[in-house]
């Protein structure tokens, strides 16, 4: 049986890229010798050296600067922020500086460069290291935001970030990791996939309900269970919210007529409101239903575990947003 | 002491008391936590004991503190109520933060103890701002900041006490310099090996100490204090000192090199302060005993009483987003 | 005649509410002895003194975090971020910070303070001091935003953001403050206003239109012009984008039908995004068109003057996205 | 110099030449800009022109360099073409960012200049950047970071310096004490008086030098760079100067303390270099007096070369988001 994890599939596309390109390199807190905090790059080191995994001090703003500052004169970087929530400090350097130096420049320069970053909530890491961030880089023209939701497209995608001219912020959920410390899996061929294609994860005529990372998992959930009452999902994932694969989306809505969207991040200003803004803007006519977000709560991430299961949107409350959709009554309280 | 004796028996016991109640609060949090009571991280400050002690027994009731995301220590060290940080690491509702913090984000209001905190270095502007209206207050007050040695790569620390020294702050910057920022060693993260060196760049002074002997952290703290109160501005206060366990619980800590920990292990600060009193004569094998004995009663009955608080309710994760909601009905 | 300037209506909020409470005290880069790089403080230094008016170094994270401190032990600092971009300093400190510490603490501690940003596009100051950030903020739980469109609401929105016992986020907009350097305007009475109430600037049936700051000038010019072509536009002010006033833009589209948001922003991820979003979830039986969002294009800020004028959406641009939301043809080419 | 002259009559007027086109390209943009042919902000560099050359003249074909808002004088000392630097000011397609970027992000790609900022103190992080990958490609380039005072109180400053020593990278980091940041006076934000006293914090040489005075400021760049090239790390210069002008066009520099502008302008660094030429007989008043000529006959034709270009179309305004925009349509 292959064992081949989301982490497995993150160290061989940076494994593999490395070895195509020299350029390559992997630069943050603890990736090296320590094999980061969450595993991810663990056995890098020993096989590339010091010179391809660069072990940092604290500081996230130098970090993404340095990486930067390398891309520009031809690097292929790839740093890493601890926790997505670390990202606040660097937040210059990605937004005033690597999003907009192509532009500025008129063209004449460009910052190849990968942030890779663990995102969303578990085991009650609470409010400073479980945010969901991405929407902030959807509204930073200059970048790429991409979301890896399996093993397969967490390499695919990946392979596609660094080989990518531009910047790019690469979100991987904390929870699909799929456990540090165990042997290294399987080595599983993924070619590189392509930007602004989004991946169709089971057909259905009723719904189309838009979702990525953790959340597909308990969209998936949802879903099966929802087609036993004889609701029939369509569950797509955009894959990378920029670009975004609008033809994609507009097909299957076009189908359905209907839009649940769901994400981990906050409700209030999250990736969902700009899907939800473009079915209402461009897929309009095909519309038959109010478009349902389903997401965090407008809160931080309490500590708890009973309030943290509250806060991020589960298999019931995503099944209860589709049967709302459908006017169908909700079953089960719904949080 | 004019007898030649570094303290009396009722402070250096109370010192004790503190440092062997951090010691095993931080021993016990580690199996309730591997027992499934704890569910979110844990970094235990067992071996810094004398920092946090020494330099919170150098302050008063209007001081306040900012610490880090190993920060029970300092809690406790101020004078916290252990029973309700455990039933906050419980995630309860009687917890010192409801549940709703944990950890990495505990707070003693009443205590002036304004969080421990998940960012590293995060702490250290927010003193920064609470000595500023402290400063503005002009009740005397000060305000403390603990951050480790891998804290002063942030930029957080560079900038504010550039603004504290400008400004004058009535501030203690306390660096436990530990050794370690994680997994990294302190000459893999930078050349210098005295944090306090770091003093020049904003003209304040930089003192070292030992920083698993409480009575010298407090001596350098009390100075510090002083210092502040009259007006003459911030120091940076370097604790050398060391942490016994791994980064969190789970780190096995390989990274080492053999030996190191060992050699800390004969520099523990209980035994520090412990030969010392019992060197000098101010307390006995049997005072010390009593001290512990009290501890671990007080420990029992404080998980005791953490255990049997009760869970807050999912919904409760609605609450306290902002002060002044508007009832809720504005704010989606 | 009365000269009331919206440079007046904030530099009038700030020394009105520093006279009623002793803890409001502002806090920046040269806002005191300089007056502020866009003379909105002229003159408080001399009259209120540098324990009112902290000068700082160029430091925004540790700027903002002290505002916090102080704010932790009881002080209502107004902070100032010279040109909204450097924001992007400061984001730890807003968002891992002010904005959760009411929370992460159990309702025990709160952050009672303003930062003030100057935002938006003019005078070609380019790519890194022209940015509209509102939806970030908007994006980040614990906080409110406000978007003050006029002198009257600067004065008024400030005086309330200094009482409010919140972090709020205070977003000036550049070309409104009326000009640098002449002398301060008379001193107009305007009451605190309350957050979540949203402004009707011009009542209208056949289409709403959701905008702020410069470009509800925009706005209202395009209207005007409408107006002679029969249709009848709603021009309706959020004032703060959090809390937002769902019930007056429900009401607003209850009556209208349709719905055009207007703001200065990238489109992609912007606050329109948002209301949309919540248009098509929650007023969809009112929805008689497809929505319309007109914001900035999807590109960082340009230097030349005729890229920034077609990448901010002006009356032209505006008054199209009316007549397609109304089913007219549009006039003239529209960037 | 073996005959007892700091300098040959080539190299001397060369650097004299280099200054005063910084100068006169300053003055002229000034005026450009009064004339409404420069729509956005402009920070003069006049009065520090001696630090840009001495650095720049230190330098080789394969060393990158960034540099701040004010950084014209850098670009030019580096050997940009005036006449595209004029065509970005007027905001033509034929400028250096094709009119996207103005003053405050200009480049010059072939010869390592990396931009301007608009952002104070971001440059820095960009050059240890610049300075890794050089390093990494081990052909002995190093990367100059020009920066003020002002931002030596950024964050950036103190991360970027910790990762160039501990890393050991070829990078000068040159700080530019013109005395101001802004309006603030040097004494108002920050307490030391020598910026150079801060690499102490980081384990790297801190040298101070007569900004004024190109030749001393060659001198040790030269130092800075042959270490930097033989892997012993970076150095970080301070060099003394001066803006005479206010910190950007308009503003009146009324802060200043009476008497101040009238010292620095006696130690005027283009007089500072002419003296030295004549006195020690290097050159002619008649040499300066054809240099100055050539300069203005060359700005002279930077001005009309650039008042002619084109202006870009307002739809270009959607170029250049992405170098790889997937032909636009996947991007919104
Ligand atoms: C901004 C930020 N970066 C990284 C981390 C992850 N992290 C948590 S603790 C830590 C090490 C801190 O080292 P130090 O300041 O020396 O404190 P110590 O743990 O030794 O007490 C790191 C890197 C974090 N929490 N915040
Ligand atoms: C992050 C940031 N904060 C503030 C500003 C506004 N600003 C532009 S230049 C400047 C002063 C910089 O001083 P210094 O570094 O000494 O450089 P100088 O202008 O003296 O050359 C300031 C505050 C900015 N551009 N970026
Ligand atoms: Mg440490
Ligand atoms: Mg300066």
């Amino acid at each position: 049986m292959t064992r081949f994890s989301y982490a497995d599939g993150i160290r061989q596309a940076i494994a593999e890229e490395m070895d195509r390109d020299p350029n390559v390199f992997v630069i943050g807190e603890d990736v090296g010798a320590a094999g980061g905090v969450f595993g991810v790059t663990k056995g890098l080191f020993e096989k590339y050296g010091a010179d391809r995994l660069w072990d940092t001090p604290i500081s996230e703003e130098a970090v993404i600067g340095a990486a930067i500052g390398a891309a520009l004169l031809g690097a292929r970087p790839i740093a890493e922020i601890m926790f997505g929530d670390f990202v606040t400090l660097a937040m210059d350097m990605i937004v005033n500086q690597a999003a907009k130096t192509h532009y500025m420049t008129g063209g004449r320069l460009s910052v190849p460069m990968v942030v890779r970053m663990v995102t969303g909530t578990g085991g009650s890491t609470s409010a400073q290291h479980s945010q969901s961030l991405e929407s902030w880089f959807v509204h930073a023209p200059g970048l790429k935001v991409v979301t890896a939701s399996s093993a397969e497209d967490a390499k695919g995608l990946l392979k596609s970030a660094i080989r990518d001219p531009d910047p790019v912020m690469f979100f991987e959920h904390k929870q699909l990791y799929g456990g540090r410390g165990g042997p290294a899996g399987d080595v599983v061929e993924v070619d590189p996939i392509p930007f602004g294609v989004g991946r169709v994860w089971r057909e259905g005529t009723d719904v189309t309900v838009v979702t990525y990372l953790k959340t597909l998992e308990y969209t998936m959930k949802a879903v099966e269970a929802l087609a036993e009452e004889g609701i029939s999902c369509e569950v797509w994932d955009p894959r990378t919210l920029v670009p975004l694969d609008r033809e994609g989306l507009r097909q299957s809505l076009a189908k359905t007529g209907r839009l649940v969207i769901a994400h981990e991040a906050p409700v209030r200003g999250g990736f969902g409101a700009e899907i939800a803004a473009f079915a209402a803007e461009e897929c309009f006519e095909s519309l038959r239903a109010p478009i349902i977000r389903v997401g965090g709560t407008n809160t931080p991430m309490p500590y708890a575990p009973v309030m943290e299961g509250f806060v991020v949107p589960g298999p019931e409350r995503i099944a209860n947003a589709i049967r709302r959709s459908v006017g169908r009554p909700p079953v089960v309280s719904s949080n | 002491m004019t007898d030649g004796r570094t303290t009396t028996r009722d402070d250096g016991l109370e010192l004790f008391e503190r440092m062997f109640l951090i010691r095993r609060f931080e021993e016990r949090a580690s199996q309730l936590r591997a027992a499934g009571l704890i569910p979110g991280f844990l970094h235990p400050c067992i071996g810094q004991e004398a920092s946090a002690v020494g330099v919170c027994s150098a302050l008063g009731p209007d001081d306040v503190l900012t610490s880090t995301h190993r920060g029970h220590g300092h809690m406790l060290a101020r004078g916290a109520d252990p029973a309700r940080m455990y039933a906050e690491l419980f995630a309860r509702i009687e917890g010192y933060n409801h549940g709703k913090g944990g950890s990495l984000h505990m707070i003693d209001v009443d205590l002036g103890f304004l969080g421990a905190n998940g960012i590293v270095g995060a702490g250290i502007p927010l003193a920064t701002g609470a000595a500023l209206q402290q400063k503005r207050r002009a009740r005397g007050g000060v305000a403390v900041s603990f951050f480790g040695d891998g804290a002063t790569n942030e930029g957080a620390f560079h900038e504010s006490l550039n603004l504290a020294t400008l400004w004058k702050l009535p501030a203690l910057y306390v660096c436990e310099n530990n050794l370690y920022g994680e997994f990294t060693r302190q000459d893999q993260h930078q050349v210098v090996k005295d944090v306090a060196q770091r003093a020049a760049s904003y003209g304040l002074p930089g003192v070292i100490v030992d920083g698993n002997d409480a009575l010298a952290v407090r001596e350098v703290a009390r100075e510090a204090v002083a210092r502040a109160r009259r007006g003459d501005g911030p120091t940076l206060i370097e604790t050398k000192t060391y942490r016994h366990r791994g980064h969190f619980e789970g780190d096995m800590a390989r990274y080492r090199p053999k030996g190191e920990l060992e050699e800390w292990l004969a520099h523990d600060p209980l035994d520090v302060l412990s030969r010392r009193l019992l060197a000098e004569d101010v307390a006995s094998d049997s005072d010390l005993d009593e001290v512990r004995a009290g501890v671990e009663r007080r420990l029992d009955a404080a998980v005791e009483w953490a255990t049997e608080r009760a869970h807050p309710e999912p919904a409760d994760a609605l609450e306290d987003v902002y002060v002044d909601a508007m009832r809720g009905a504005a704010l989606r």
